[in-house]
């Protein structure tokens, strides 16, 4: 169960960024915010006295595909001296940027990227956005709910899907 | 900024000194499988780098998203494949805080065993190959030695050597084998010797410690903003270790010191290592002591977990049925998310997991260690030598198909 | 005619003394690996003849039969001849060297200068290799290489100054022979260390294999080398390896005599020389290695002053 | 990132000469005498003439993997010496990397029995979930590890292979003698002996 | 019987090929190359317990001075041209070994990132299958290997190869 002290700061603290808190089934004090307000609100996490949620430990992006808005941006905070733990949610639509928090936390960097990599979010004023797993002249983004499993066919994948050749044609023109 | 895109930089913005560009990697002896570093040198002081990773990348997450619960078991082993019972274990607690289940005491008991074997096995391989990479071979066939002994202890408990898929959602695959607890206790008194010996031939020779003494330091605030964890930040003086701070399993039942050390570089990472290693025979040693002898290693849900007693399964219609839905369609998790971290070797272990009601989770991400962690090499590794990236790395001990997912 | 028989003669003695020396290697590596195995408690070569005894000869029979690469943008001459550079003083630096007594090729009156002298060419074929294989590896191989072989040489020629005072001489068989009751060791103990680890640098042996320094060069100055070119390296790296060993021997140890047990002194020799060769294998797989660095101001920060002490040392007790 | 790095504490440089620190177990004197060099020779020195703990696998020795070791999958036979299995496909379904296939028939009882039963080898990974899913008990991993092959087709084995292969080890764990032998295939053949746990080998 | 045939059954070029099929099979140099899993176990097949240098094993650092690629790990498709590079850059004779389900076929990972298998890359002499195969298992590849050796008919010819070859580093990036 979250710490009710936590929940209290957290509400008293910065209320004015968050569009709706719950508790998950884990038992995560969860916030969902505003696009916008991520880098803010982060950073008054991280710096408030009673929070110090200085440990960012994964920022996880979940795809809803048919759903709008598509997209789930989850940043999991932990807070070393407090032993707190936080979950943010930011939903967003495809297409739009998300600000990076690297400034907040440096190791947000990789994992901003592998965002960017796996789910084509783009994350605005991140200082060195570009692929991380995959090779730089891959297309498609392989995370998202739309892409095959084994990928387009090719000389050393004979499992992969074969490439839709329609949306091909879409490009050419 | 720009100047980690050392590829992409435009021949006019060149410096009139010419640096070398190195390319260390990713098939190079000592970067611990296919990572690959950049250097921008010059002389042989790195300027700038850049580190490249994904040669590995295999798609686990997406692969995750086609298996069911069970079926991704297999998969969490080949993370990180020094101490597979670590994935197995964040993996199957965060399946069993969605179904709401808590696996057997003795289970968990041999759960915490073999996760701290492995522990051990993980961090021998490291304390070895940070040596070996520095030049001194023989340690690596030194722990190399004991680490067999590793190998074969999983070997008698769980079939295989290395890719054990040992815990299950809900326990454990099979009950310890007989014999298997003289075996661990012998494997305790051997290996607190041998830890003696790995001091007397690196940690006491000035040569190890000139090499990795001040060399890659980073300060608790800065180790803190790269997100390291486990024993890369440990040793730059945090305290904080999960096993204790946010115990799971059996772990606030047992005595053990947390390793913290204050400098912050390459020598009190691999010491902390080490002095861990001390600590996880201690653990061993008292959960053998404090193990249930007798009892369930597998929740009774038939409708999660196979059977121990393929006998009941022939017996039984029902279970018949149920071993079918099992095997055939998986089993069915609660709609929710979670989010479970474990201390793994390599720091923090967490699994994130949505389910959406079905057999198979919506998504699954892992929050890997070694991947966070690697990053730091940006900070690191400025105004050292070439020679001294080796031992950075080495130090920072990265797992590449962890890295990589 | 009495010339042309003495050349044969002289060309008979190079011919034998190059042909053992061309074995020598092979002896070695047999050893070397043989050590190695069991200092890690493992056994070594053991399915190619009696305990792998004849693991080098296949050794050498293959890389002579495997292909020779000569990368596209190498500078084709210099990566040709770079390893017969190499060999070639490690070979010359023994026409001084005395096995015993009046077993030698050469009498020299100023063989220890000769020898160091030549011994420092050997560095030649490590640079043009390095640096004619245009890959980065192989380039900062040969520079640190040549940085290390610079420094180390000149406490090395110091250490030797000490011998030279004592035995007033410059002629190997005089300074053995003047060793016949007691052994350098025991009056020039820190000439002797600073001559060792300058040797081990020189030799490139752990602590001080920089230059192919497998952990972050690949394989250092010969990584592009394959083949029969790669083996080159090998024998002169081994030669170089006996050439300390022996110079150990015969300026501190007292050559060819013994003590306590009368064995034939070529015996003598070769059991001093074994031990030293033994001792460079043993501690490579005990220790690590430097730092390019930190080499390079143990050499001057260290052993040169502890050389150049000796010297003061030793002229003062002489005076 | 830029402004963060600035404020980045200034670590050590890597051109100050480091502190040698002496603090090694041993005083000045060990230091100036190398003591903690000479530990290490000693220690190395102590190896050397120690026993060696290598097994001789092809000419000499084997070992026999314990008795849960995952090698190569076998098929069972029922007391009848007929196939146990019933062809009920579990296996094919849970296996992760799909590397299972069996085609059904039935007898002229009306019991199922596999028509084909095939496993490439080169797919599986050997994590046993077969093994747990078969509710007859008549597919399961034995001792047989040495199966390497010349063309990976090879690897694709079918039922005959399947139900020749060795089962599961009654008492696995140690070191038995062998002999090499190489004149058709490369076989490591076993003698039936006693054989040692190689740990006895370890104890100094 | 024509003079091809002639000197394929001399005496002489036998005994060649014996001489040298020995050496070659009793100094295979794999290169330092782990990728994955697979690779702890094959530097477990190195150390004390199973001892590749027995067969005369040693691992070197160069390819260039290697007989056998040992392709121990998963083989991903932005690796692809990394083997590819490795394995032009080995002098002949050289010889591959796949080392476990993922170099051999791709193993569980059918995925969109992943090469089935190895041999669409390189040609592999000799599968190792096991995931990971123990050190034993290793071993019995590199027999396997050393018999293949052993047939063989090497003594006429050493293949010599055009020269335009890459060195292993020169700074650039490899092709991706």
């Amino acid at each position: 169960m979250p710490d009710a002290a936590l929940l209290n700061i957290l509400k008293s603290t910065c209320d004015r960024f968050i569009v709706d808190s719950f508790d998950t089934t884990d038992g995560f004090p969860c916030l969902v915010i505003e696009r916008n307000n991520i880098v803010p609100l982060c950073a008054q996490l991280k710096r408030h006295s009673d929070l110090q949620f200085n440990f960012l430990s994964d920022i996880c992006v979940v795809d809803f595909l048919p759903k709008i808005p598509r997209f789930e941006v989850l940043y999991h905070l932990y807070s070393i001296p407090y032993k707190y733990r936080l979950r943010l949610k930011c939903p967003f639509t495809e297409g739009q940027e998300i600000p990076s928090v690297t400034t907040v936390w440096r190791t947000a960097n990789w994992h901003e990227r592998e965002a960017y990599d796996m789910y084509g979010i783009v994350f605005s004023d991140h200082p060195d956005l570009r692929r991380i797993f995959m090779w730089d002249e891959f297309e498609g983004y392989p995370q998202r709910k739309d892409f095959p499993l084994r990928g387009y066919r090719d000389e050393y994948n004979p499992f992969g899907e074969e490439p839709d050749w329609s949306e091909d044609q879409d490009w050419s023109h | 900024m720009t100047e980690m895109t050392l590829l992409d930089k435009s021949p006019g913005n060149e410096s009139p000194i010419k640096e070398i560009l190195l390319n260390l990697g990713p098939q190079h002896p000592s970067t611990h499988g296919v990572l690959r570093l950049l250097l921008q040198m010059e002389g042989e002081k790195i300027e700038a780098l850049d580190i490249i990773i994904g040669y590995l990348h295999r798609g686990n997450e997406k692969l995750a998203e086609s298996f069911t619960y069970t079926q991704i078991i297999p998969l969490t082993d080949r993370l990180d494949y020094l101490c597979q019972p670590s994935n197995n274990l964040a993996y199957c607690l965060a399946v069993e805080k969605l179904l709401g289940i808590e696996a057997p005491e003795r289970a968990q008991y041999i759960r915490v065993m073999m996760t701290e074997l492995s522990r051990i096995s993980g961090h021998l391989l490291i304390s070895g190959a940070l040596p070996m990479d520095l030049g001194a071979m023989t340690t690596l066939l030194y722990v190399m030695r004991e680490r067999e002994m590793i190998m074969d202890l999983m070997e008698m408990a769980t079939g295989a050597r290395m890719h054990s898929s040992y815990v299950r959602v809900g326990g454990i695959r099979e009950d310890l084998p007989e014999g298997f607890t003289d075996r661990m206790l012998e494997f305790c008194r051997i290996f607190r010797a041998r830890i003696v010996d790995y001091e007397t031939l690196v940690d006491k020779n000035r040569m190890f410690l000139r090499r990795t003494r001040d060399i890659g330091v980073i300060s608790a605030v800065d180790a803190i903003d790269w997100g390291l964890s486990g024993p890369c930040l440990r040793a730059s003086g945090v305290d904080w270790d999960m096993r204790r701070d946010n115990p799971y399993e059996i772990y606030d039942r047992l005595q053990f010191d947390v390793i913290v050390r204050e400098n912050g570089d390459c020598y009190d990472r691999w010491k902390c290592r080490m002095d861990e290693m001390r600590e996880s025979v201690k653990m061993i040693e008292q959960c053998l002591a404090q193990m249930p002898k007798q009892g369930p290693v597998m929740v009774d849900m038939p409708q999660i977990a196979f059977p121990g007693d393929k006998g009941k399964v022939q017996a039984s219609m029902e279970s018949l049925i149920q071993q079918f839905q099992l095997s055939a369609y998986g089993f069915k998790v609660p709609a929710g998310e979670t989010y479970v971290s474990i201390e793994a070797p390599k720091g923090e272990l967490g699994f994130y997991i949505i389910s959406d009601g079905s057999e198979k989770p919506f998504r699954m991400k892992i929050r890997a260690p070694s991947f966070v962690n690697l990053q730091v090499l940006y900070d690191l590794c400025k105004g050292y030598y070439l020679a001294d990236v080796i031992a950075i790395v080495g130090s920072l001990d990265p797992v590449m198909k962890e890295v990589d997912k | 005619m009495s010339g042309i028989l003495e050349l044969g003669i002289m060309l008979f003695h190079v011919m034998v003394v190059i042909i053992i020396l061309f074995l020598v290697p092979i002896p070695f590596t047999w050893m070397e690996r043989k050590v190695a195995g069991h200092i890690q408690q493992r056994l070594g070569p053991m399915r190619v003849g009696w305990h792998g005894v004849l693991q080098p000869l296949a050794d050498g029979i293959k890389l002579l039969t495997k292909e020779d690469i000569i990368p596209d943008r190498a500078d084709r001459l210099l990566f040709k001849i770079a390893p017969i550079i190499s060999l070639v003083p490690p070979f010359a630096v023994f026409v001084a060297v005395p096995f015993a007594d009046n077993l030698l090729l050469s009498d020299m009156n100023i063989g220890l200068l000769y020898i160091l002298a030549v011994a420092g060419l050997g560095i030649y074929g490590v640079i043009f290799g390095g640096w004619a294989s245009n890959s980065k590896y192989s380039l900062l191989g040969s520079i640190r290489s040549c940085a290390q072989l610079i420094s180390y040489e000149i406490p090395m020629g110091f250490a030797v100054i000490g011998v030279m005072m004592l035995s007033q001489s410059m002629n190997l068989s005089d300074i053995v022979n003047a060793q016949a009751d007691t052994w350098n060791i025991v009056y020039q103990p820190l000439g002797f260390f600073v001559f060792f680890i300058a040797g081990l640098a020189e030799a490139q042996r752990v602590p001080f294999d920089l230059a192919e320094a497998e952990g972050d060069l690949g394989a250092g100055y010969h990584t592009e080398y394959s083949g029969m070119r790669f083996s080159y390296f090998m024998i002169s790296e081994y030669l170089v390896m006996l050439t300390i060993s022996v110079l150990c021997v015969i300026l501190f140890f007292g050559g060819w005599h013994g003590f306590l047990l009368p064995l034939p002194p070529l015996l003598w020799f070769t059991l001093k020389v074994g031990f030293f060769v033994y001792l460079f294998m043993w501690i490579r797989f005990t220790f690590p290695r430097y730092r390019y660095d930190q080499l390079m101001s143990i050499g001057w920060k260290v052993l040169f002053p502890l050389s150049l002490a000796n010297i003061l040392v030793t002229g003062f007790f002489i005076v | 990132m830029n402004q963060t790095e600035a404020t980045n504490k200034p670590h050590a440089s890597a051109n100050s000469t480091p502190v040698e620190k002496s603090d090694s177990g041993q005083g000045w004197i060990g230091w100036v005498f190398f003591s903690d060099l000479f530990a290490g020779l000693r220690l190395t020195f102590k190896y050397m003439f120690a026993k060696h703990i290598t097994m001789q696998y092809p000419d000499i020795e084997k070992w026999q993997p314990y008795s849960r070791f995952r090698g190569h999958h076998f098929l069972l036979k029922d007391e009848q010496g007929d196939i146990k299995c019933v062809a009920c496909e579990l296996c094919a379904k849970i296996c992760p990397s799909q590397c299972i296939e069996v085609i059904p028939y039935e007898d002229e009882n009306g019991d199922r029995h596999p028509e084909v039963f095939d496993i490439d080898m080169g797919r599986c990974l050997y994590c046993g979930l077969c093994e747990d899913a078969c509710p007859v008990d008549a597919i399961a991993m034995g001792s047989h590890f040495e199966f390497s092959t010349y063309s990976s087709k090879d690897l694709l084995v079918n039922k005959a292979t399947l139900l020749a292969m060795p089962g599961k080890t009654e008492k696995g764990g140690v070191v038995i003698p062998a002999s090499f032998n190489s004149d058709e295939t490369v076989t490591v053949t076993a003698k039936n002996e006693k054989g040692y746990h190689w740990w006895d080998a370890i104890h100094r | 019987m024509s003079a091809e045939q002639d000197s394929t059954t001399n005496v002489f070029f036998t005994a060649l090929d014996g001489v040298i099929n020995w050496s070659r099979r009793s100094a295979l140099w794999p290169e330092t190359f782990g990728i994955a899993c697979c690779a702890i176990e094959m530097i477990s097949a190195g150390c004390s317990r199973y001892d590749l240098d027995r067969f005369g094993i040693v691992f070197r650092a160069s390819p260039r001075q290697s007989d056998v690629m040992v392709i121990a790990g998963t083989v991903t498709k932005k690796f692809a041209p990394i083997v590819k590079l490795l394995y032009d850059q080995m002098p002949e004779p050289r010889w591959v070994i796949a080392m476990g389900s993922c170099a051999i076929s791709g193993g569980v990972y059918n995925t969109y990132a992943v090469v089935q298998g190895s041999e669409l890359l390189v040609p592999v002499d000799v599968n190792v299958p096991g995931c990971p195969p123990r050190p034993d298992a290793l071993m019995h590849g590199f027999l396997l290997l050393q018999e293949k050796i052993k047939r063989s008919r090497s003594g006429r010819h050493i293949p010599v190869r055009d020269v335009d070859d890459v060195p292993v580093s020169t700074g650039k990036p490899p092709p991706q």
